[in-house]
């Protein structure tokens, strides 16, 4: 099926075309027809799995259309190994987020057409493979989060401090509108960044193309490459929450609503992290390994510092999201190693954080959505009411501080030993303090919620998982588990193109004859 | 069955049983069936060992067989596996053994609980021994990390298994938290292997740079799980836990992990004296201390807790010694009293319900068998000569004899006094003495309760004995010899015994007690750590907190304002006077003439 | 009479036409000033007509002021509104629109 | 060089009256002093070999312009006063930039010393004929549709009263046909 | 007949019309709704009239030349013209009932100027087409005059006026200018060149550049875009904010691609610091808008740079690509502008803030105007998107990637704005819940322009292989 990648990615925006035609009182129907659009796309990244030559590696199943020849911009898609993996995420994320957002009331109709568009343009970042297109879909994965948010969300009260506390009053810090609007803003100036190192790659490589395998076999003159990587690390870099560009992030975490986060920390932050490797690392690969230490430092910044901001705060939407920023640091500081054993622990914690976090979202949501709170410490004794709940609460937490036998470790495990071996080894220190300051926040935080005397007030008859509420934490909880024992399932895939693209880099040759 | 089929057999067979309880919850929630899963599971496991064992007695090899567990370039990166050798198949066994007399022993000790919850305390012990026999069979440091770390969590969920008591919950946490502390060490360990070495085997020979570092890293570790000095705070908490618990995680075979390892990686430490010397120290001034703590407890598990620290110390200062067969040997032997101890106390928990010494008193009488599973249990950890503890102890403390320093030597024997002394204040205070009122209405379990203490009985009497065979297995050499050093320590536990007798017959109290109250109501290491938290970590956190939204999103929050600001400002240019506007044109008609022909 | 005089002549009235359009207040005057400018183009393309020959520029002045003229009814027009609208014909009145 | 009389004094009258355009109080005096700037600027046209441009700029311009202009003033004056007032405002402005205006201008023209040494033949109003009806014959016509607009536009503008809609006849018509039946 | 009629075909019919249509209103009463859907139809039938005819060719003396250029800009005209007739029949039935016709005609002799500017090849020629393309904007722009509900500020004298006032000294300026450049090359065809480029045919070119400049609403000749959008009636403004620009786009084109192209030396820098101004302007002063008329004109002032940037660019393929931006920006732009009048006919204010609800109230009108602000902020799959980038690919090409990142820097600026009305759309609570009645012809030209924005936004290449043949009809010629 030569399609298949086409197909897989507009599953969901032609379901949202059908949604259009479902009258928005039919809630069951607009419902049932975003599932069909979402698992179809699941069933999509699956196929391509399977027709996937691991041993083969490189870019497969390529499918063209040229849109605007003149330019040299073509509709391109391909999947290289990388892009597997992460079209799995996806496709599991989005699968789970409908059911999650089962219980939408609020305009539901656009809600879930915005979704299926936001998903669509996920799968299309994955697998393109011309960059202007990559950049197409780029933007229509970032955009409807703003109404997402805006219409969504939720707002909260955040008090004005601090040297600019004045400028907290015209904004409305804490309202969902300006989440909404930070978020959007801050990653449209990372795409204004990306823009201008797009033109910058198109305009020297001497045949005036996007295509990503002709850039790649481009020999771009070093002084470009120091300007691009630098667009691209900050540009990508602000929506895979580097510091100090991560700040839209917990607010926008925060506020948007369940399924939302968890395809906006689960799937999104990785097309960030995704970007800076794809396309920082593989396409300018000198100036990258001229920036690679500055990379890594400030992963490891995120790491640690993302931790304790999580450690810091009382609202448990806002610990999971601070704890993102502290992860994606992990999948930045395992591209900055450029060796194989890093980067296949970037995309593999890509892939983990991604379900670890979805999941988290999507308990948080259950809680919130049955207490209406989010505030830890009004929380205690849940697991008497919701045990379910509670387990697969303890699961992500474990997951999130690197335990063996989750996803997490794996993919933690690479990363480090990636940084280890690289160039500055002495990144992986911080990096498992983080880990370390994971386990205080993520247990605390379980602990407060779920455990102590069994609640008394309004609390007291809270229900556990429902009928469609049990597919996030079923499907993403044994997956975290999967995924932590049998690596293999993915890192094939991963490791495929991570070997490909390392095979380019002079770098990392040297780097690999020096360890034995 | 080659013996690779049943080192994998017994080390699945609980995680068999462990998801089989977890994917069907109803099985779980039933509560009895879950037991009797997780029970077929250990028996499995058990068999399997115990056929192993036959085999090797009759000859075979030690095996090993290993899988890629994380490629790159499809060359394995890391490796899971087994290996059963001299030092793995006796841990094995006694960690099967010890899982399965406690797991009944529960069946009977859990019975009030409802059946949701004893269904999910017999899912983790499942998950627990699976963990254990991971770290157990592990070929490789990675793959003992990943036990390493599971049997923290099956530590950390059993600890915690009475979530509704705030103590309970706030130990659970403390457990994760320091034991995670430390195992940083390991984590940072395995990288400096990884780096230097390109593999996790501990057979691997770095330079004795690396290999210090990498031992010096992996003790930190060590410290942690094993509760030495000055991380062993959360043992006592953990006896939050059910006892049962206790007996098997933080008593028998998790805690002793961390001196598994060091046997398992002796290689490795060989190359590095420094570390060892480190160890030595740490292990004697733990068994001391702790030894002087459990003196004055009042909680008859925290008495055995401190216990268990001391003797942990024990081992620990042996492998310091460099001899890392009488730390393994001591560990065999403490690994069966010290279940049987703590069940024996469960069992008088369980007919007193409470776990205060002071409300116990003359259960002698009540509960004969209990006590003398418990007089067995104390005599071999007091080293009593016949019992096995006296046999391992005595080990230890000759390992220790002819180092530079003799002062490890005599506090461990100090220790070994100290020992006797409160194993006779506990049987003192719990079985003789007067009657209490709570103990008047105790009376003995059912044969689940029993059977366990009977079977754990026979091995904390005799396995000393097996000393000799072990020592072969493990290619070390072991013989009962009588020089100073036994007669010392035999003197040294009656000693400390009918010192017991003479103090608290009476119901005196110990010399110092005072000020060992002080030490322990104060509890220094306790606070520093506490302090560390607050400060150290919340602290700083509450800074990055801060810095975060206040300063960093203030900044960001600052740039749209000015935008903002910017705009309202030069709002005001646009006056909507016609006139102003007419004069515009001129100026850009005259700033482009400018342009144009200055350009 | 010089073709440089012509031009910095017409600057001049260029010039005083824009000062009056810059500092009259009044509708009226301001259109006078309109015309001035449109003037002053006027005698520029006399000049060049002249020193330059042909018929072109006389004819482009023909056409420039019809154009003014238009311009210029139009412009009336306009006043005499803004006077409906205030009474009055002092230009500062239309600046009604928000800022 | 000789210095040219009848210019200076075209010049000097077409700037001196300018400036009374832009600055007499008295707005009937400033339309008077425009006639006379374009009655000056015919004469300049005069001077510059155009006579049939200075006809028509007396004719549309002083008669037309200037007439218009009156017309505007008086039916805009208030009726409270006799003198129509105009003020002026930002004279220090409009100052520095209309002479920046002129400063530039008039160094451009000085850089660029348009010297023309021999003035060109004269070009006839035949000459201008031709040329209108036949190189701009497009321009003119389309400036016919441009007069057109102005006029539909200007009429639309001032008229205070619109026509009644279509479809129902206007109360004026109505009572226009009551009076002659 | 006469060869070169046959090119003036379209404009004939167009300017007739306006004959017509007064003359309809004048003798017959015919109803000004009737009149309105006579003027759509007939636009509608010339348009596609511009299909079938073939008009291309050359009319003596080289004033006027016609070709595929000149259809393209046409038929752009004539989409506009009939959009923003459609749009405006009901809001004239309800608000100036007893002029309507005049209105019409009004609109149809500068859609006439409109259609000769960019076939005009003669300085006489492209002034006269110019100024008939502005001078019924004046009145256009005064047509509430006095009239109207007490309620409303009275702001037609006003926006008349402002227009007026900037274009009529704009138009002086061009006037002067081009008796300059006339003057030093002795010839009124756009071509020619002067033997010798003095300083004086430089200020002339410039002053021309700044008088041209008025009608695009580029900065510094902006300051009526605000006062005039927010006095005028929204659905002219609608046709205001684009056709004009459109033919300010192909006056500009024209002047400074035929003759002055080799002298981009002269005009470039001044084009590449009005277009950076007019983006930074554009979208600074957006920023603290409220009414969502002046927000638009702002923004138009900043989409004016951008495609300034192309024409400054001084290649066939920036030609081009400005081209396809205004074409775009032409459905854009007056779609917005019809959304924002059906709500404000609702609700009864052009604020921001009465947009609230909007989406509730009328999900298409809230969808419709959300695709537009996309478009104008430039996000992928609609159209605007397509055309900001090829004009920055265009630009970049150029050699003027400062710009271009100076462009791409304050597009963000625009978006915060964009999204503020967004949010008002679709976040804010309306107080009104009652859905929104917009007339036919309102309806009808949102859902035209709704379609090509997403439509040329899914598959822009046939519009952008029309605006390269059109430019480069353009180019090779000059």
């Amino acid at each position: 099926m030569s399609h298949l990648l086409a197909l897989t990615m507009a599953a969901p925006a032609l379901a949202a075309v059908v949604l259009l035609a479902i009258p928005g009182t039919s809630r069951t129907a607009l419902r049932v027809v975003s599932l069909i659009g979402a698992v179809i796309s699941l069933a999509g990244s699956i196929w391509v799995a399977t027709l996937y030559d691991r041993a083969l590696g490189g870019l497969q199943l390529l499918d063209t259309v040229p849109l605007v020849p003149s330019l040299g911009i073509h509709l391109k898609l391909a999947v290289d190994g990388w892009g597997v993996a992460l079209l799995l995420l996806t496709g599991v994320i989005i699968v789970t987020g409908v059911l999650a957002s089962w219980s939408v009331a609020k305009r539901d109709k656009e809600f879930f057409l915005l979704l299926l568009v936001l998903v669509s343009g996920v799968y299309g970042v994955f697998i393109s493979q011309d960059l202007f297109i990559f950049f197409l879909f780029y933007e229509i994965a970032v955009l409807p989060m703003y109404l997402l948010i805006g219409i969504w969300g939720s707002s909260h009260k955040v008090p004005s401090a601090g040297p600019f506390g004045f400028t907290w009053k015209r904004f409305e810090v804490g309202s969902r509108e300006y989440a909404a609007m930070k978020l959007t803003l801050m990653l449209l100036v990372g795409s204004a960044a990306i823009l201008v190192a797009m033109f910058l790659l198109w305009s020297n490589s001497g045949a005036r193309t996007f295509d990503m395998q002709v850039l790649e076999a481009t020999k771009f003159p070093i002084a470009v490459q120091h300007v691009v990587f630098p667009l691209v690390w900050l540009g990508f870099g602000t929506l895979a929450g580097v510091f100090p560009f991560h700040t839209w992030s917990p607010d926008g975490h925060a506020s948007a609503p369940t399924a939302v986060s968890m395809l906006h920390a689960g799937v999104l932050m990785k097309l960030g992290a995704f970007g800076v490797l794809r396309i920082g690392m593989v396409l300018v690969p000198d100036a990258a390994a001229w920036w690679a230490p500055i990379v890594g430092a400030v992963a490891v910044v995120n790491v640690l510092y993302g931790a304790l901001c999580a450690a810091s705060q009382k609202d448990l939407k806002y610990i999971v999201a601070y704890s993102s920023v502290s992860h994606m640091g992990v999948v930045m500081l395992g591209i900055a190693t450029m060796n194989a054993a890093g980067w296949n622990g970037a995309v593999y914690q890509m892939v983990a954080h991604g379900i670890m976090t979805g999941l988290f979202f999507a308990l948080v949501g259950l809680v919130y959505e049955r207490a209406h709170t989010r505030t830890i410490a009004k929380m205690g004794g849940f697991a008497h009411v919701m045990p379910v709940v509670a387990g697969f609460f303890t699961l992500a937490c474990l997951s999130s501080l690197g335990l063996p036998g989750t996803a997490g470790f794996v993919a933690e495990f690479m990363v480090f030993a990636g940084a280890a071996k690289g160039a500055s080894p002495w990144w992986a220190i911080p990096g498992v303090l983080g880990a370390f300051v994971t386990a205080v926040y993520v247990l605390r935080a379980c602990k407060t919620i779920f455990w102590g005397p069994a609640p008394v007030d309004e609390f007291a008859h809270l229900q556990d998982v429902q009928r469609t509420e049990w597919a996030a934490p079923l499907v993403l909880g044994s997956l975290l588990v999967v995924f932590g024992f049998w690596p293999k399932l993915l890192l094939d895939f991963i490791d495929a193109a991570s070997q490909g693209y390392l095979g380019r880099l002079p770098i990392v040759a040297l780097a690999q004859a020096v360890t034995p | 069955m080659s013996p690779v089929t049943l080192a994998i057999v017994a080390t699945v067979a609980p995680a068999v049983a462990a998801l089989l309880l977890l994917v069907l919850s109803p099985l779980r929630h039933r509560g009895a069936p879950a037991a009797w899963v997780t029970l077929l599971g250990s028996l499995v496991s058990l068999g399997a060992a115990v056929m192993l064992l036959v085999a090797r007695l009759g000859g075979a090899p030690d095996a090993r067989a290993t899988i890629p567990w994380i490629e790159e370039r499809g060359r394995a990166m890391a490796e899971i596996g087994i290996l059963i050798d001299g030092v793995s198949l006796p841990m094995l066994i006694i960690v099967c053994l010890v899982a399965l007399c406690v797991q009944v022993f529960s069946i009977a000790y859990m019975h009030d609980e409802p059946p949701r919850a004893f269904g999910r305390y017999f899912t983790l012990h499942a998950l627990f021994l699976f963990s254990m026999n991971v770290v157990v069979v592990s070929p490789n440091l990675l793959q003992l990390f990943a036990g390493w770390e599971l049997v923290g969590l099956t530590s950390y969920l059993l600890i915690g298994f009475y979530f509704a008591k705030p103590a309970a919950a706030q130990a659970a946490v403390k457990a994760f938290w320091m034991t995670k502390l430390a195992d940083m060490g390991f984590l940072f360990g395995l990288l400096v292997l990884y780096v230097s070495t390109g593999g996790f085997e501990w057979t691997s020979a770095p330079s004795a740079t690396v290999a210090t570092w990498v031992t010096g890293l992996l003790f930190l570790a060590v410290v942690g799980k094993s509760a030495q000095f000055p991380l062993h705070i959360w043992l006592p908490d953990a006896m939050e836990g059910p006892t049962p618990v206790s007996a098997l995680l933080h008593a028998a075979t998790m805690v002793a992990a961390g001196v598994f390892l060091v046997v398992r990686a002796d290689p490795l430490f060989a190359l590095a004296p420094g570390t060892r010397e480190v160890m030595l120290w740490v292990g004697s001034i733990t068994a001391v201390f702790a030894a002087l703590l459990a003196l004055v407890q009042h909680d008859i598990k925290k008495v055995l807790a401190f216990s268990t620290c001391s003797q942990l110390g024990y081992m620990v200062a042996a492998l310091g010694a460099g001899q890392a067969f009488a730390g393994f040997f001591h560990l065999g032997t403490h690994a069966f009293f010290k279940a049987l101890l703590f069940l024996a106390a469960g069992s008088v928990i369980h007919a007193v319900h409470s776990n205060s010494l002071d409300d116990m008193g003359g259960l002698r009488k009540k509960l004969p068998l209990t006590t003398a599973a418990f007089v067995i249990g104390s005599l071999s950890l007091a080293g009593v000569p016949g019992f096995a503890g006296f046999f391992s102890k005595d080990l230890v403390l000759t390992s220790l004899e002819g180092k530079a320093s003799w002062i490890p030597w005599a506090m461990l024997l100090g220790a070994a006094f100290l020992t006797a002394f409160y194993m006779g204040r506990l049987l003192i205070k719990a079985f003789w003495g007067e009657l209490s009122e709570r103990s008047s209405h105790a009376h003995e379990g059912n044969v689940a309760m029993t059977g366990p203490l009977v079977v754990l009985a026979i091995p904390s009497l005799a396995s000393g004995f097996l000393g000799g065979w072990l020592a072969t297995q493990s290619s070390a050499q072991y013989e009962l010899h009588l020089g100073l050093t036994p007669v010392l320590a035999s003197v040294m536990s009656l000693a400390g015994l009918g010192a017991a007798i003479l103090v608290f017959r009476k119901g005196g109290q110990a010399p110092f007690t005072h000020v060992l109250e002080k030490l322990d109501t104060f509890s220094v290491v306790d606070r520093t750590w506490a302090g560390a938290y607050r400060i150290g970590l919340l602290g700083v956190a509450s800074l990055a907190g801060w810095i975060d939204r206040y300063l960093i999103d203030g900044l960001i929050n600052f740039t749209g304002w000015s935008a903002l600001e910017g705009g309202s400002s030069a709002r005001r240019l646009q006056t909507g006077l016609v006139r102003d506007y007419a004069l515009l044109v001129t100026v850009g008609v005259l700033v482009l003439v400018l342009i144009g022909v200055l350009r | 009479m010089t073709l440089m005089n012509c031009i910095l002549l017409a600057s001049a009235l260029m010039a005083i036409g824009v000062y009056g359009l810059a500092t009259r207040k009044q509708a009226v005057a301001m259109l006078l000033s309109v015309e001035l400018m449109a003037n002053s183009a006027n005698i520029l393309f006399a000049s060049f007509a002249h020193f330059r020959g042909g018929p072109t520029g006389q004819v482009f002045v023909l056409f420039a002021l019809a154009i003014t003229v238009a311009e210029v009814a139009v412009g009336l027009a306009l006043v005499m509104l803004l006077y409906r609208r205030h009474g009055d014909t002092a230009l500062d009145l239309a600046s009604e629109a928000r800022q | 060089m000789n210095f040219d009389f009848g210019f200076a004094i075209v010049a000097a009258v077409i700037v001196v009256s300018a400036l009374f355009v832009v600055r007499a109080a008295n707005l009937i005096h400033a339309v008077l002093w425009l006639g006379v700037t374009l009655l000056g600027t015919a004469a300049l046209y005069a001077q510059l070999n155009a006579p049939f441009l200075a006809g028509v700029q007396v004719l549309t311009y002083v008669g037309g312009v200037v007439t218009l202009m009156i017309f505007g003033v008086m039916v805009t004056r208030r009726h409270d006063g006799i003198d129509v007032v105009a003020q002026t405002e930002g004279a220090d402005r409009g100052f520095i930039f209309a002479s920046a205006l002129f400063v530039v201008l008039a160094l451009v023209t000085w850089k660029s010393a348009p010297h023309v040494p021999n003035p060109a033949p004269v070009a006839s109003s035949a000459d201008i004929a031709r040329a209108l009806l036949g190189e701009y014959l497009i321009g003119f016509e389309v400036l016919s549709l441009l007069l057109l607009a102005a006029i539909v536009g200007a009429v639309v503008l001032v008229r205070r009263r619109d026509p009644e809609p279509a479809g129902e006849p206007s109360p004026a018509a109505a009572a226009v046909s009551e009076v002659n039946p | 007949m006469n060869a070169w009629l046959q090119v003036f075909s379209l404009d004939f019919a167009v300017a007739a019309l306006a004959l017509v249509v007064l003359a309809l209103d004048a003798f017959l009463r015919i109803p000004g709704r009737v009149l309105g859907w006579l003027t759509a139809g007939v636009l509608a039938s010339v348009l596609v009239a511009s299909f079938f005819v073939d008009t291309s060719g050359v009319v003596p003396h080289g004033v006027y030349e016609s070709g595929a250029w000149v259809v393209f800009f046409k038929r752009l005209f004539l989409v506009a013209g009939l959009l923003g007739v459609m749009g405006s029949i009901d809001w004239l039935e309800e608000r100036t009932p007893r002029r309507q016709a005049e209105y019409y005609a009004l609109m149809l002799f500068s859609l006439t100027g409109m259609m000769l500017v960019p076939g005009a090849r003669d300085w006489v020629l492209l002034l006269v087409a110019f100024e008939l393309m502005g001078i019924p904007l004046y009145v256009l722009a005064a047509w509430a005059k006095t009239d109207g509900p007490a309620t409303e500020p009275k702001l037609g004298p006003e926006a008349g006026l402002k227009l007026f006032v900037t274009g009529v000294a704009s138009s002086a300026f061009t006037l002067f200018g081009l008796a300059l450049v006339i003057g030093e090359t002795g010839s009124t065809a756009l071509s020619a060149l002067p033997v010798q480029l003095t300083p004086l045919h430089t200020t002339g070119m410039l002053m021309v550049i700044g008088g041209l400049g008025f009608k695009l609403g580029a900065v510094p000749f902006h300051m009526w875009v605000p006062d005039t959008y927010q006095g005028a009636p929204t659905p002219f403004v609608a046709f205001l904010s684009v056709a004009p620009k459109a033919g300010g786009l192909a006056a500009f084109s024209v002047v400074m691609l035929s003759g002055w192209a080799q002298h981009v030396a002269v005009w470039g820098p001044a084009l590449a610091v009005i277009a950076g101004a007019s983006m930074v302007v554009g979208n600074v002063f957006a920023l603290p808008q409220t009414d969502a008329r002046r927000l638009l004109g702002f923004s138009g002032v900043a989409q004016i740079g951008a495609v300034l940037l192309a024409i400054a660019a001084n290649t066939q393929e920036g030609l081009a690509m400005a081209l396809f931006f205004i074409s775009t920006y032409v459905f854009t732009n007056l779609g917005a502008f019809l959304v924002v009048h059906a709500a404000a006919q609702s609700s009864g204010g052009h604020e921001v803030s009465m947009l609230a609800g909007l989406s509730r109230r009328s999900p298409w009108l809230g969808a419709a105007l959300l695709v537009f602000l996309l478009s104008l902020a430039g996000i992928p799959f609609v159209v605007g998107f397509w055309a900001k980038l090829f004009v920055f690919l265009a630009a970049w090409r150029a050699g003027l990637s400062g710009l271009v990142i100076l462009a791409v820097v304050v597009a963000v600026l625009g978006l915060f704005y964009y999204l503020s009305v967004a949010r008002s759309t679709f976040m804010a609570e309306g107080t009104s819940s009652e859905p929104i009645r917009a007339g036919l012809g309102v309806r009808l030209s949102i859902v035209v322009c709704l379609l090509a924005v997403v439509g040329l936004g899914l598959w822009p290449r046939p519009l952008v292989d029309e605006a390269t043949r059109a430019a480069s009809a353009f180019m090779q010629k000059h």
